[in-house]
């Protein structure tokens, strides 16, 4: 089964469901799940087959790689596509009242996301983000509420904004280049240092970013979270934000390596991990602050892409399959208890086992051992202290202190949860939603398993930089080097 | 470290016995000494062992409880271990086995087990005295540490029978007292304190608390409170002449050196009146204790 | 003075006028439909410079005419890339209207700081009901 | 069964999942005190292969970096302690105070037992990656522990979260830093490559992994967190948790300085401008770290929290005697290590027992209860004797030691800010005995009976280790010395009784016999001598001719020292509070400016500024 | 202070995108790729005009992208458009040259929609283009007359099939050529004619049809909302069937 079946399914599926809406109507319920379903199945057959015979790239329309569009089936991008698939099956929604187009731009959002983790192709990857980008928006619009109406027009703008810069930089990059295809332009640095090149990166940043959260970009975040139904803002803060940052990884991976444009990143992250923890510390209902947080680990992932080298990507990669088990886990046990943090007191004893798992998730997003994220934190810190030469000391003092704040306002939470006060119901049934417990699950493997998961991440990584193409800047660090350079490290 | 027990039983009885006696005459000679002063006789000789005996011999006495009675045993028998460890011309064997830090801290438990006891009988005015008495020790041991931490640096060791061993074999000018002067007139001024005389004395005031720890106390209490006195008088001045003045070469010039060193705290106390709690603290920090860091920067120096 | 005034440079400037336009209705503005079209202004303004990049001096456009003299010919990349581009642009800006006039009639206004304002209350206060009452039209709410 | 590293620790997580299951039953108390014993005996055994130092099967490799632990003699030597104080509390918490005492036995024993886990994972830790592991899980352990009894403890163990989080962190931003630098994170790769390293990176490892340990040690300028947090758990928590928990702290700054930086190093480290070397630096910080927390706990009116605060005046005695570097110093700081360990368990453990029967541990509430409680007080008697660190008492050794090396070093001024530390602490102990067993039985407490022997037991049973080890140091000094070897320094010549050194000698046998023998003559005196005396009320006293009622408040506990306290009353300069509530306002200030910055209406805008700044930035 | 704040901004971006667009080769541009498109177009997709060449196949991808954004958006749209209640008509305001004259342009705009699609190959314009004549062609009407009823239901089925095509054309072609929306029967009549480059003129025609009938759609959505002084509907959305 070749992956561009991965993109065409679902969209046919979309295209014909309307039509077949009106043959049947219970057609709205079961055609979406069912296709994803379908979708989920031949990814993991694609994903297997790159397990034993490697990465394969495939070009559309028969056309070679400079002059068509590639596609590249490697272990990044099916992983990604498996973990999409899976992520938009187990959190579709419920309570939205027109099911049948939810049905629709779900399956667009899934055709287009494997479209996106695969793409190898600059504009190519701007159409599939503007894809998801206008079906996130959608997305967002669909409970009908006031709020999430308005929430959703003001993301479509700073969306649409995004996308016009985005757009530019590519404008500016074919101008300079002439070509498209990302291995082409991994080739062509030396077109790219000049200062076209940097403005395109940086536009292109802000662009992608607005969709990963970056931090003057993410003002939207906890407007819409706080305004739809838990089980869309679990799955857009899981894994839609994933596929934001996916194209920043591609893009610093094969063509922008060691360009100083990649500083700006680093200090959007940083700000962005900072004013995130703080604005969590402040706010003041559970949905907001589950928002702030997803900005700021969004931003430590980003502060793990700007340092490249190759314990960089792997941080950024951890930490993100971290954020994408544990926050939608949060939101759907945050489901149950809306409303102000302040009456929150005693509700851990109505719901014993989601408050315990609470705490252990929160406990891995600060960073506490045996658990992934803090692996994910430790390699960052080591790329950080690897790669930066002057200023690691600020930027980690920063990123530290804002993990203490992080702990401040998790803990405080926890301890509201389990203190004194009128528990509402003394239920002792766990309380906890089937699909939170699946990706608890999950996640207890991820913390049991980090080693064997780790060994699959650093071929994750290798596959990005494709070996036949030599990495055209010098200075990026050659992955080799950097390993043994650590005596006995890998 | 090799017990030869019946020199060790030997000392056991013998050195609290001299210990007691020499106590006593010294108890007298401060009565004796405040007598002249108010220009009157004084009592007879055997006057402090009369009161002893006679304190012993009464038929009523108030006992507050199993600690009470404890107390004072632990008070007396304290005091005994403390004299069998005083270096003494001629007994000096159970010297070795403690040094200086040890004296200081055995001298703290008859007065934690004095403590003990009068909180046990439940009267206020005698936990107020043990509370001011306890602040008196916080006050007067600051610059009495620093004499000791002073001797210690000037002869290098802590062992009593060494530092006697040291001044002697220097003669005169050998003495504590001659190589540091100011730590000797320190730790004088803190004598006079540890000794609960005259300016120090506010923990047993008779007319405020009604002498204080003393309040509960009645016959054989009272007796053994006397007897603890005679020998808080004798260890502080045989530690005062151990540190300063060489020590006892012979019995006769010990004896003239440790009733010098008692005669002159008595002679002070007669003149001065009572400082109130803080004011004793406060005092005590200061001066005495400024002199003593003086002395100890010189003997540092050195 | 021509140098200046030659076609590339009035090209780019004109796109970057238009971005520069396009930019300052969207950020200094607070009405949403002006915001909305000062985001289709840009996006004119980088199509322009798109199709800019493709263009070659005394090429024809990509057009096979077997008549015709067979010279050098545009790039026809960038021209795809701009189809594609405005069809984006109008799909989203549709997207966007909509939002605006259901928005506006439930609420009555589409001023950004007071729809902020709404969207950031916290959740249920009076203060977004009090918005919902005042909309369109004397409806019952 | 052969003694290892790997039983040591399968029993240790064997124990906790054995409380996560049964922990409600009755039987749990009795079951777990019998696996710390069984660990106790493990430990034991594991004693003479510390010399190969025990190895442990488990090993993980994870990102390329091996986890792998080890038991070498400092652990052994903290892990002993862990597991003693652990069995005690446990016994305690056994009996009754496992029924009425507590809200949740099971609650108690679960995070007894995973506090044990993970402290003994933090000392058999092989190298840095370890070591921060087990300490993360200590401290999260130490929370749990915290909160188990719900009230104000919650409020504290979340200041001490703040803390240990932040502690944490400092930890792992050195252990990154060594790991880039040096390559390896094993403690002799590390150790080897110290002393190649700059003064420059050497004082900011010191810093953070300074910092790190001494947060969970309580040291001087981050001892706000541990008197609320120690003194608000449940009696036997409070116990473990007082004898050993913030020893952890102590344990890391032990590998810290000596081992990695070692003490010639410190020497020469001299700080920039006061030209005073790193070493001198640490022991004057360890001596304030005596004086300043003893004098609080003078002040303190709840029994816990001054037990608490001396908690964190002791720790000083241990750090202080080890830098001082000689044998005898080293010897000193380890052994008060065990001996507080002892004596601090027991006085928790009395007044758990005082909590348990009269519900509160209030100073100016309590009173008079030798009559009702005699057991407690004597063992609370024994245990304030050992604190103010006097003859009998083990405590009096390991300060003497201490002492005894600050002198023969030549640092009389730190041998006198020690002693002024003691005195703090006779002062304060006295006030503790004397307002809870001593004085005025009030009427409420009239018919309080003494705690079941499940709550005495193990109270008599410490004491009576305190006075042993006080009586023949030699028998504690046995573990001390595996951990000093382990350490580096060499062995100490001691006998049963203490130590034989030319500059002056201890010998507790004939100290503590002689004392004893002179209490017999003392009674044989005072019994034989007097006539038989008449028992009296304790209402039937002298009060300058007043009537005494029972109406009549006739208990002198209040403001007790009220002179002392009203002249030193000043000197309480409440600046590390200040700075705190600075640093939290300044937190709530930022979190609201940066909710704000987020609720702002003008999106765009931010996204404009920030093309701008960036491309500026880059270009 | 905002104003303020904008303005500043906005210089600082014109200057740094006037530094970035000087930076740039007018008139040279590198068409690296381009150029291989411009040689190799007639003999791999038949298509006389080579933006289409492009469009259809060498990025076909993209094209059926931008399609699916296209749809996506009207999807959404309708989603977000409030169903107006039955019965509550809205009154036509436009005078009678205006119906009439909609009436008559219907057909002619059919007309060029469907000529615009079908030369897609040979003449600029294609799919996208036709496909707005033929939505504009549904548009006219509805804006001349707002309360005309409107039958959507042939809309969505032409929408479904057209756009259903496109995609089994390209999974069709993974069968016949071994690559997904490769270029089809290119042998079939001979170039620059109707009748020339294989499948591209069925993917365009499927295009259009999908174009046109999305945005009649959209139409008859916005047709079917209440206008901006009708009362407010509370009940949810739910049972949105057009």
């Amino acid at each position: 089964m070749n992956p561009e079946i991965l993109i065409a399914l679902p969209l046919l599926a979309a295209f014909l469901l309307p039509a077949a809406r009106r043959i049947d109507a219970s057609v709205g319920i079961w055609w979406g799940p069912l296709v994803v379903l379908a979708n989920l199945v031949i990814a993991a057959m694609a994903w297997w087959k790159v397990q034993l015979i490697g990465p394969q790239s495939i070009a559309l329309g028969g056309f070679a790689a400079p002059l068509g569009i590639e596609l590249r089936a490697d272990h990044l991008g099916l992983s990604a596509a498996v973990l999409l698939n899976l992520a938009v099956l187990l959190l579709w929604p419920r309570e939205t009242p027109d099911k049948a187009r939810v049905s629709t731009i779900l399956l667009v959002l899934t055709g287009a996301g494997c479209g996106l983790a695969m793409s190898a192709d600059l504009f190519n990857l701007y159409v599939f983000f503007e894809l998801v980008a206008v079906a996130t928006y959608g997305l967002a619009a669909a409970n009908g509420k006031g709020e999430a109406l308005i929430a959703s027009l003001r993301y479509l703008i700073l969306g649409a904004l995004g996308s016009a810069l985005a757009l530019l930089g590519i404008a500016l990059v074919y101008a300079k280049t002439g070509t498209l295809n990302l291995t082409e332009l991994g080739g062509m640095s030396e077109a790219l240092s000049g200062p076209a090149g940097i403005g395109a990166l940086v536009l292109m940043v802000v662009g992608f970013g607005v969709k990963a959260e970056l931090f003057p970009l993410n003002n939207w975040v906890p407007e819409v979270y706080a305004h739809t139904e838990s089980r869309v803002s679990a799955l857009m803060a899981g894994i839609i934000s994933k596929l934001g940052i996916l194209v920043l990884l591609r893009l610093i991976a094969e063509v922008f390596g060691g360009s100083p444009g990649l500083e700006f990143l680093l200090w959007v992250g940083v700000l962005g991990v900072v004013t995130g923890e703080l604005a969590a510390y402040g706010a003041k209902d559970m949905r907001r602050v589950l928002a702030y947080s997803s900005i700021g680990q969004m931003g430590l992932v980003a502060v793990a892409l700007a340092l490249g080298g190759e314990t960089g990507f792997i941080a950024a990669l951890i930490l993100m399959l971290n954020h994408l088990l544990v926050k939608p886990a949060l939101f759907l046990i945050a489901d149950a208890w809306p409303g102000s943090l302040k009456a929150l007191a005693g509700k851990g004893r109505a719901r014993p086992l989601g408050a315990v798992l609470f705490v252990l998730l929160a406990l891995s997003l600060i960073g506490v051992p045996p658990l992934p994220g803090f692996w994910g934190k430790y390699l960052l810190l080591d790329a950080i202290f690897t790669n930066v030469t002057e200023g690691a000391g600020l930027l980690v003092g920063l990123i530290l202190a804002a993990t203490v704040v992080e702990a401040a306002y998790f803990f405080r939470i926890a301890a509201r949860l389990f203190g004194s006060g009128e528990a509402a119901e003394e239920s002792k049934i766990p309380g906890l939603p089937a699909v939170a417990a699946l990706f608890v699950i999950a996640f207890l493997a991820l913390s049991v398993q980090t080693g064997r998961v780790g060994d699959y991440l650093k071929e994750v990584v290798h596959g990005l930089q494709p070996q036949e193409l030599r990495m055209a800047q010098s200075d990026f660090p050659d992955p080799a080097a950097s390993v043994n350079g650590k005596g006995e490290r890998l | 470290m090799d017990f030869d027990w019946q020199h060790m039983l030997i000392e056991l009885l013998v050195m609290p016995t001299l210990a007691f006696v020499v106590g006593l005459v010294m108890v007298l000679m401060a009565r004796r000494l405040r007598a002249r002063i108010e220009r009157r006789v004084g009592p007879p000789f055997w006057q402090p062992l009369w009161d002893i005996l006679k304190l012993y011999s009464k038929r009523t006495q108030v006992s507050h409880g199993h600690m009470h009675e404890i107390s004072i045993i632990v008070l007396l028998g304290g005091m005994i271990a403390m004299e069998v460890f005083l270096p003494v011309p001629g007994f000096d064997t159970f010297a070795h086995h403690g040094d200086a830090l040890t004296l200081i801290y055995l001298m703290m438990v008859p007065t934690l087990g004095m403590a003990l006891g009068v909180s046990a009988c439940a009267n206020p005015n005698g936990s107020i005295g043990i509370a001011r008495a306890l602040t008196a020790m916080l006050a007067y041991d600051v610059p009495f540490i620093i004499t000791v931490a002073g001797a210690a640096m000037l002869y290098g060791t802590t062992s009593l029978p060494e530092i006697i061993a040291i001044q002697q074999q220097q003669g005169l000018e050998g003495w504590g007292a001659v190589q540091m002067p100011l730590l000797a007139l320190a730790a004088l001024i803190s004598m006079q304190a540890m000794l609960g005389k005259e300016p120090f004395e506010i923990y047993v005031a008779p007319a405020e608390i009604a002498t204080g720890p003393m309040t509960e106390m009645s016959g054989k209490f009272l007796g053994s409170m006397f007897i603890m006195q005679c020998f808080q008088l004798y260890t502080v001045s045989v530690l005062y002449t151990t540190l300063f003045l060489g020590g006892g070469e012979n019995w006769a010039t010990f004896l003239i050196k440790i009733f010098v060193v008692v005669a002159i705290p008595m002679t002070l106390t007669n003149i001065f009146p009572r400082y109130k709690t803080e004011a004793v603290v406060a005092w005590l920090w200061k001066w005495p204790t400024a002199i003593a860091l003086v002395g100890l920067f010189v003997v540092m120096m050195r | 003075m021509n140098e200046l005034l030659s076609i590339g440079n009035l090209l780019y400037g004109g796109a970057a006028g238009l971005i520069v336009i396009g930019l300052f209705a969207v950020v200094a503005r607070r009405h949403l439909i002006r915001v909305l079209l000062g985001v289709a202004v840009i996006e004119a303004g980088v199509n322009l410079m798109l199709v800019a990049a493709g263009f070659r001096p005394g090429a024809a456009a990509p057009i096979f005419d077997p008549q015709a003299i067979s010279g050098p010919m545009v790039d026809p990349i960038p021209q795809a890339l701009v189809l594609t581009a405005i069809v984006i642009g109008v799909a989203v800006l549709a997207l966007g209207l909509t939002l605006a006039i259901r928005i506006h009639r439930q609420y009555g206004t589409l001023d950004t700081v007071a729809l902020t304002r709404i969207v950031n209350a916290p959740a249920g206060s009076p203060e977004s009901r009090a918005m919902m009452q005042r909309g369109g039209g004397g409806h019952e709410s | 069964m052969i003694p290892s590293l790997d039983l040591l620790l399968a029993l240790a997580f064997g124990n906790l999942g054995l409380m996560l299951l049964a922990g409600r039953n009755p039987t749990a108390g009795l079951l777990s005190m019998i696996l710390y014993a069984l660990q106790g005996w493990v430990l034991v055994m594991l004693m003479p292969a510390l010399a190969e130092g025990a190895a442990s099967g488990l090993a993980f490799q994870v990102f390329g970096w091996s986890l792998s632990w080890e038991l070498n003699g400092l652990g052994w030597f903290f892990a002993i302690i862990t597991v003693g104080a652990a069995f005690f509390s446990a016994w305690f918490a056994a009996g009754a105070w496992g029924v009425q005492g507590t809200r949740s036995p099971w609650a108690f024993h679960v995070t007894l037992a995973a506090n044990v886990a993970a402290m003994l994972l933090l000392l058999a830790s092989r190298d840095l990656l370890t070591l921060f592991i087990g300490w993360e899980l200590v401290t999260w352990a130490g929370y749990a522990m915290m909160i188990q009894s719900g009230g104000p403890a919650t409020r504290a163990a979340y200041k001490y979260l703040i803390y240990g989080v932040a502690g944490g962190l400092a930890v792992l931003a050195a252990v990154v830093l060594i790991q880039v630098q040096a390559g390896g994170l094993g403690f002799a790769a590390v150790a080897a490559w110290m002393p190649g390293i700059s003064t420059g990176m050497l004082w900011a490892l010191m810093l953070l992994l300074g910092v790190g340990f001494g947060i969970k040690m309580a040291f001087l300028p981050f001892h706000r967190w541990q008197a609320e947090a120690y003194g608000e758990s449940p009696g036997p928590a409070a116990a473990f948790l007082g004898a050993i928990s913030s020893r952890m702290g102590l344990f890391g700054l032990l590998i810290l300085l000596v081992h990695f930086i070692g003490l010639a190093r410190l020497d020469e480290l001299l700080l920039p401008l006061i030209g005073l070397d790193a070493r001198i630096l640490w022991m004057w910080l360890s001596a304030l770290t005596i004086i300043i927390p003893t004098f609080i706990a003078l002040k303190q009116n709840d029994a816990r929290m001054l037990l608490a605060w001396h908690g964190i005046g002791q720790g000083g005695y241990m750090l202080l005697g080890v830098l001082v570097g000689s044998e005898l110093g080293v010897a000193g700081g380890l052994l008060h290590v065990f001996n507080y360990a002892t004596y601090q368990a027991v006085l928790f453990l009395v007044m758990g027992a005082v909590v348990y029967r009269t519900g509160t541990a209030h100073l100016d509430r309590l009173g008079g209860l030798i009559t009702r409680m005699p057991l407690s007080y004597v063992a609370m008697l024994f245990a304030i004797i050992g604190l103010a660190g006097l003859p009998p008492m083990n405590g009096f050794v390991s300060k003497w030691m201490v002492y005894k090396a600050l002198l023969d070093e030549g640092l009389p001024l730190l041998f006198v800010a020690a002693v002024i530390g003691t005195l703090g602490t006779i002062l304060s102990v006295f006030k503790l005995i004397h307002n809870v067993f001593l004085g005025q039985l009030r009427v409420e407490h009239e018919q309080i009976r003494e705690v079941p022997f499940s709550m005495w037991g193990p109270m008599i049973a410490l004491s009576l280790i305190v006075f042993i080890t006080g009586y023949m140091p030699g028998l504690a000094l046995d573990l001390v010395m595996v951990a000093q070897t382990s350490l580096g320094f060499a062995a100490l010549d001691y006998h049963l009784g203490g130590f034989v050194t030319d500059t002056g000698n201890l010998n507790m046998l004939a100290v503590v016999s002689v004392l004893l023998l002179g209490m017999g003559i003392g009674a044989g005196i005072f019994l034989l001598g007097g006539n038989k005396s008449k028992r009296v009320h304790q209402l039937d006293n002298y009060a300058g001719g007043h009537f005494l009622t029972t109406e009549v408040r006739y208990h002198y506990s209040h403001h007790f020292y009220a002179g002392l306290l009203r002249l030193i009353g000043p000197w309480y300069i409440t600046l590390i509070k200040r700075l705190e509530g600075g640093i939290a306002a300044l937190t709530d200030t930022l979190a609201a400016g940066s909710d704000g910055l987020y609720r702002t209406a003008y999106t765009p805008i931010l996204m404009l500024a920030a093309t701008v700044l960036g491309l500026a930035l880059v270009l | 202070m905002r104003q303020f704040a904008s303005l500043l901004f906005l210089f600082g971006f014109a200057f740094f995108l006037s530094v970035l667009v000087g930076g740039l080769p007018f008139g040279a541009a590198p068409m690296q790729v381009g150029q291989a498109i411009v040689e190799q177009n007639i003999e791999a997709t038949g298509a006389a005009n080579a933006v289409t060449g492009v469009l259809l196949a060498f990025r076909g991808m993209d094209t059926l992208g931008e399609l699916t954004i296209l749809f996506v958006a009207a999807t959404a749209a309708g989603m977000v458009v409030e169903r107006r209640k039955h019965g509550v008509s809205r009154d036509s305001v436009a005078g009678f040259i205006l119906l009439a004259g909609a009436e008559l342009m219907f057909p002619f705009l059919l007309i060029l929609g469907a000529y615009v699609i079908l030369h897609g190959h040979l003449t600029p314009g294609g799919g996208f283009q036709g496909g707005a004549i033929l939505a504009a062609a549904f548009f006219v009407p509805f804006l001349a007359n707002p309360g005309r009823a409107f039958q959507g239901h042939a809309m969505a089925f032409v929408e479904a099939f057209a756009g259903a095509t496109f995609i089994l054309l390209g999974i069709f072609s993974i069968f016949r050529e071994g690559d997904f929306m490769a270029p089809m029967f290119l042998g079939t009549g001979e170039f620059g004619q109707l009748v020339s480059a294989g499948s591209l003129p069925l993917l365009y025609l499927a295009l259009g049809l999908k174009v046109g009938a999305e945005l009649g759609s959209l139409v008859a959505e916005i047709a079917a909302a209440p206008g901006s002084d009708d009362p407010l509907i509370e009940e949810p959305q739910a049972a949105k069937d057009l």
